[in-house]
């Protein structure tokens, strides 16, 4: 039992620290730090970045273009990418479609996809919800028909993230309705310039536009863009829940906007003495503290067991549902306690303000260059701990996988 | 003990509720958020009409001489319907404050305009970096000719774009006063913005602005104990809008459970929501009795009375408010966090009301502080 | 709405306050306030002396001997007793058995246990739950057997309160296994001195004795102490248990503790300042005080909506629910402060510390007369979330009859 | 980065966990914790030969080098057990200081003696209203001939009954210092007593008692850095017990759940109680996360850090046993709450554990104070 890193561990982190240090686009980290709003090329722009150090990837098995590093380094990685303010690299395509690709995907389909996601040239997004298929997805209805060597697409996926955006579509669609549910589902990657798929924006309570309704009308799909096996998609979908969950920790995330909340804490006022000198405010940090302290531990706990051996290609167990609904609850409380540390100013809805030239104005100074983005980002993230699975479900996923209830 | 309204008082509720019904429909509603005043004055004018512009004051001032618990109907009922009417920055804070600080002459010139919907105020007191506290106040005013001239920053001043005129807190060498000053005076500027929920508000600026000895509210240098009094009615006033919000967010939030359909059942089949919602259930039912307490005790002649109710009553609403809030989300699931229905304006409505004024962790140390004295 | 009392209303509080001062035997309330161990004697010497003074059974309608008072009147009366630290009226006779013979009993019946109840000279236990039958009630086992004029019973109950001191004990028992379970149950009024009946002591984590099994074998009871009809007892438990819950708010015990809180908390020290001083702990103090304030308003709302007209006779509602949920949760939290206000000296376990006589030794003085209960009450009180309809139950119950879920 | 233990440990793990089943066993227990002693010296006496008497003990004096996590692994399965030998408070605790403060010369006077089950201590630290802070010590050192007199009270000491020797703290003018004394010494008077978990400790009083020069711990008026080592240890070994008592009570509440059947069916098909059960894993894993946290930094050389690790650990710990322990209960319902079951011994001495050295609030501030310092 050793907590410390080893010296090939801090070594490799001081290489990832460099790299950051030299290649991280100084308006993409001011950016990401200031909460200011995101566009597609800033996320483009880091991934090729990334992929020309050969980084594009690190969850990837080196035969298909990952730098083969074991899930501690991969942590270190990410802890380090995120204090450092890199844009998040979006888990549609590296995280989630991907895996599903070289699980399932025939040979053809991994040389035509993979290297286009790593190289940042395709943008990925997901169709699985419908509207009436939330956290029960296997009743989703939208049909593909087989005709010829195309499917026929028809139907409605929703809670789509950044679609807007996307290139490639992965998609659960109903290719039978004979037996179970599950049993009629397939996998299909479907090219968003298709005629007939139109995108229709889901405004959220934070104002922002980064959730669609994306619409298909008798969308063509050439056969040779299903994975695996028709109605096998089920258990294609299922691999790639596990591994949606595991990202979800987001502890080197929130571990930065621990960070942050103790500056503004240090900045704001209460009584004329910097609010960290009260109490009340300490005591509510220092208890996110403690549950962010406990669950790095309990994120490093399954990544060892996991990079120790058995279930490396397989999807994580159902740790990875304690470590979601801590992950999210935990980023629930840091952006709530950043809200309230702006005392009156929580209030002010300022667009301009997540716009990265916007630095405040005279009038609005005291208002200061952190709290623009921050109730925002307080409602914006009440999706955590519905998406991925809803807490409710992952407490079930829980108590029947882990406790045999 | 009596928990019953009056005749009068439920029939004021019945007008009320029609009128959020037929006037502040979702739609509506969205569509007044987005447009330049952020409100709507003909709903301003049917309050004159329905006479709550003028309900909590007195009589002689064209007052209906009502109390702490019509006002806890009517702001029930106006956060209901989400209404984005400035009353509460209006009417029971400023309206309030004239009521309860100024002089005979100020009531007349003012109460009987705000009664009638021709006037609308706003409290400029809180300033940058000040947060909660309310002797934070830094601008200042110099003795001007035959009057004064008032330098300083306001910030987060709720209700000030739409304001004919505002209540100003100033510092001389007597302490803080208060200033009846005119929106339009020279000197004065504003930095208008929406907030989170869909209202209306400024920041600042006081350049010189000239007013006149008798712009004075009460005595010199006695603003302190004025604000908070008025600042009581305001937070008491802000539980019975948030009882009415999680009343309403209880009703749709139930009715989705009944209705939203996974697994093949409707999804307040299961017994982890079910449990949810009795929470959520009996969390309002006790900010209900909370409000309650805060609306018959803000009334109070004694200060200490009043400012313990109303403190214990915003930190547990807050607190209430935000269990049902954020689980009328969850159980939303994605209809939960979107704009286009009513369950995240509800939502972010409730937040608002917990940082407005004092948090619950401000009230709470407001009433702890209490416990000493025992 | 006036959340003032009446003049009426506080002239009849300083009545019972003059009758508490000239009434309420010192030894009694010092057992009580101290939160010493209470004796049967004590129990009924107490209801003696309010029997004495007309106010032995003050929820009971005047025509069986009740004083004629409204809610609001019990509430002030149970208000003022609890702060004085009158015994606790036990609720087995007084609010669980007698309301189920004044609505369903005989005349001959109401003749012959009323008048013994309100005057003290029986003690009233329960006998419902059974080891396989707790919250599922109506699975019930014990079986009563018509033989005659009697009625043979055999078998066991348990979580029965005190009845090593009975004079009689109500049972639900099975009179029939066919149809539905709730449909074969009878409501029996049962002599403890019957030959076959035997009770078992079953003590708690505290370390004392309060509950027990009671076991019947070949018990013979008169059919005339049967109530109501066979095999509709089911509906008179429901009554019962309806009737049961509105107690539990426990509205004035916990302002008394509370009060008792405030005062080892003024006595206690943190960093050589009286504890209260501390405000993390004056802060716990504060948010309990902020629940009970709720629930005393909610409970006099739910009293006022009684008093003020239907249903009196009737079942309180599940609005009941919510008051036992609430009252229960804060007996629990004031225990637990309670507790944690002693610091180090909520260790040791000093039996003789819940003897009346028991003040303190000079080795264990900073222990103070006040600190040796306090652990075990704690202990003690986590059966008030489960007895009574456990608080899930509860849920179920607001879920299902408030919400229709 | 490393969370697996070694051969060795993992065989410790196994023979303690046999030794528990066999020897430990609920009746037994039951039997022990009414006894005079309050435990079994048969035990103690196996503790010796197993090793973990001298595990945390450098080879010098008798010891086996062990560190922080044996003593979690240690600690972890005694909590199963409920075992009731006094092994915090003479090896973690009394030891633990003896070898991070002592000279080499008391070492080796007391440690291989320890090792070898022949002599017991306990820290008499803590003084009547001193609460859980370190530095409210009244006890008077006083010189007297050769050496000092001791005259004060203390308070809770646990293990106390059955010491051999204690560790005394007492004031003169260089500050706070400790000293070794004599259970038997003459003016030491005890009052023993159980505590709610089945324990022993007393409270005592020292009235001119007697002890020489060379009875000096460390350096005169420096105890309180030694006594917060000692007591960091000693909590980060109270952690490491409360994970094995929440991994009992979850496998005890997980089996009652599968058989208690109400309404026809298991228990555990209800989905309100499915999803509490996973609240109480969910608690356990990040309790035992943070249990290792402590045991590992608990060894640091630089007190800053290891004082922050061990209150985040035991504040946090502390809060997860509550909710672990309240809810085992709950979820037993009346078997939860008797004498007759395992469940209500747990809960109480999880309860206690959670209460000595500092309750979770306690550590909280002193976690929460380290902030100030970031």
């Amino acid at each position: 039992m050793d907590l410390n890193f080893t010296a090939e561990q801090r070594q490799f982190r001081e290489e990832v620290r460099g790299f950051l240090r030299d290649k991280l686009p100084a308006d993409l980290s001011r950016k990401v730090l200031g909460g200011k709003r995101m566009e597609k090329d800033d996320f483009v722009r880091w991934q090729k970045i990334l992929h020309q150090q050969g980084w594009g990837a690190i969850s990837w098995p080196a035969e298909f273009g990952g730098p083969g590093w074991n899930a501690i380094q991969q942590h270190i990685f990410e802890e380090e990418c995120a204090d450092a303010g890199a844009p998040m690299q979006l888990p549609f395509g590296l995280k989630m479609v991907a895996p599903v690709i070289m699980a399932y995907g025939s040979p053809a389909q991994q040389q035509r996809f993979l290297p286009r996601i790593v190289d940042g040239s395709d943008w990925w997004c997901q169709g699985y919800s419908e509207p009436g298929s939330g956290s029960d997805l296997a009743s989703l209805k939208t049909r593909a028909v087989r005709e010829g060597d195309h499917y026929v697409i028809n139907g409605q996926k929703t809670w789509n993230t950044l679609g807007q955006h996307a290139d490639w579509i992965f998609c659960l669609v109903r290719t039978s309705t004979e037996g179970r549910q599950q049993a009629g589902i397939s996998f299909l990657l479907i090219d968003m310039k298709s005629p007939g798929v139109s995108v229709r924006p889901i405004i959220m309570m934070d104002g922002e536009h980064e959730i669609n309704e994306v619409w298909f009308e008798d969308v063509k799909v050439p056969v040779e863009n299903l994975i695996g096996e028709e109605n096998k998609g089920w258990t294609y979908a299922k691999f790639l829940l596990g591994h949606e969950r595991t990202g979800i920790a987001g502890v080197g995330r929130s571990k930065r906007e621990l960070k942050k909340l103790k500056q503004i804490a240090s900045v704001e006022t209460a009584n004329g003495r910097p609010l960290i000198e009260d109490q009340r405010f300490r005591d509510r940090i220092a208890q996110v503290e403690l549950e962010l302290m406990a669950l790095e531990i309990t994120h490093l706990r399954v990544v060892s067991a996991e990079s120790a051996g058995e279930g490396k290609k397989g999807a994580p167990g159902p740790e990875a549902s304690i470590l979601k609904i801590k992950g999210s609850e935990i980023q629930q409380m840091l952006t709530e306690l950043k809200m309230q540390a702006l005392g009156p100013y929580a209030l002010p809805y300022i667009e301009d303000g997540l716009n990265a030239d916007w630095s405040g104005e005279p009038m609005l100074q005291a208002y200061g260059d952190h709290a623009a983005p921050l109730s925002g980002q307080y409602f914006n993230v009440r999706k955590t701990t519905i998406y991925g699975g809803s807490n409710e479900i992952q407490k079930n996923i829980i108590s029947q996988m882990i406790l045999g209830l | 003990m009596d928990f019953n309204y009056t005749e009068e008082q439920l029939a004021l509720q019945d007008t009320l509720r029609r009128f959020i019904a037929r006037d502040y429909a979702f739609e509506q509603r969205r569509a007044l958020a987005k447009s330049a005043d952020g409100f709507s004055r003909p709903a301003w004018k049917t309050y004159a009409e329905l006479g709550i512009l003028a309900l909590p004051f007195p009589e002689e001032f064209g007052g209906l001489n009502g109390n702490g618990v019509d006002s806890l109907l009517v702001m029930e009922m106006l956060g209901r319907g989400l209404a984005l009417e400035p009353y509460l920055s209006t009417v029971i804070l400023c309206g309030g404050l004239i009521r309860d600080a100024a002089s005979t002459a100020q009531k007349e010139a003012i109460l009987p305009a705000l009664g009638a919907g021709e006037l609308m105020l706003a409290l400029a007191h809180f300033e940058p970096g000040g947060r909660h506290e309310l002797d934070r106040v830094s601008t200042r005013a110099t003795v001007s000719g035959k009057g004064l001239k008032l330098d300083g920053a306001k910030a987060v001043v709720l209700g000030a774009p739409a304001a004919d005129k505002l209540i100003v807190s100033a510092r001389d060498e007597k302490g803080i006063s208060l200033y009846l000053v005119d929106a339009k005076a020279p000197g004065l500027a504003l930095r208008p913005y929406p907030t989170q929920d869909g209202a209306r508000a400024a920041n600042m600026t006081f350049t010189g602005v000239e007013v006149d000895a008798a712009a004075l509210i009460g005595s010199a240098g006695d603003a302190l104990p004025i604000v908070e009094r008025a600042l009581d009615h305001a937070n008491a006033a802000l539980c019975a809008e948030a009882v009415g919000i999680m009343s309403a967010l209880n009703e749709i939030t139930l009715e989705y459970l009944k209705t939203r359909k996974q697994f093949g059942v409707p999804i307040g089949n299961f017994q982890a929501l079910q449990h949810r919602m009795a929470d959520m259930v009996i969390a309002t039912e006790q900010a209900r009795s909370m409000a309650t307490l805060a609306a018959v005790r803000v009334d109070s002649a004694d200060a200490t009375e009043r400012r313990r109710a109303v403190a214990a009553a915003k930190a547990y609403v807050t607190q209430s408010a935000r269990l049902v809030g954020q689980q009328a989300v969850q159980l939303h699931g994605g209809m939960g966090v979107v704009d286009e229905l009513n369950v995240s304006h509800y939502f972010k409505r409730l937040t608002m009301i917990g940082l407005s004024f004092g948090d619950a962790d401000y009230h709470l140390g407001r009433f702890s502080d209490t416990l000493l004295a025992d």
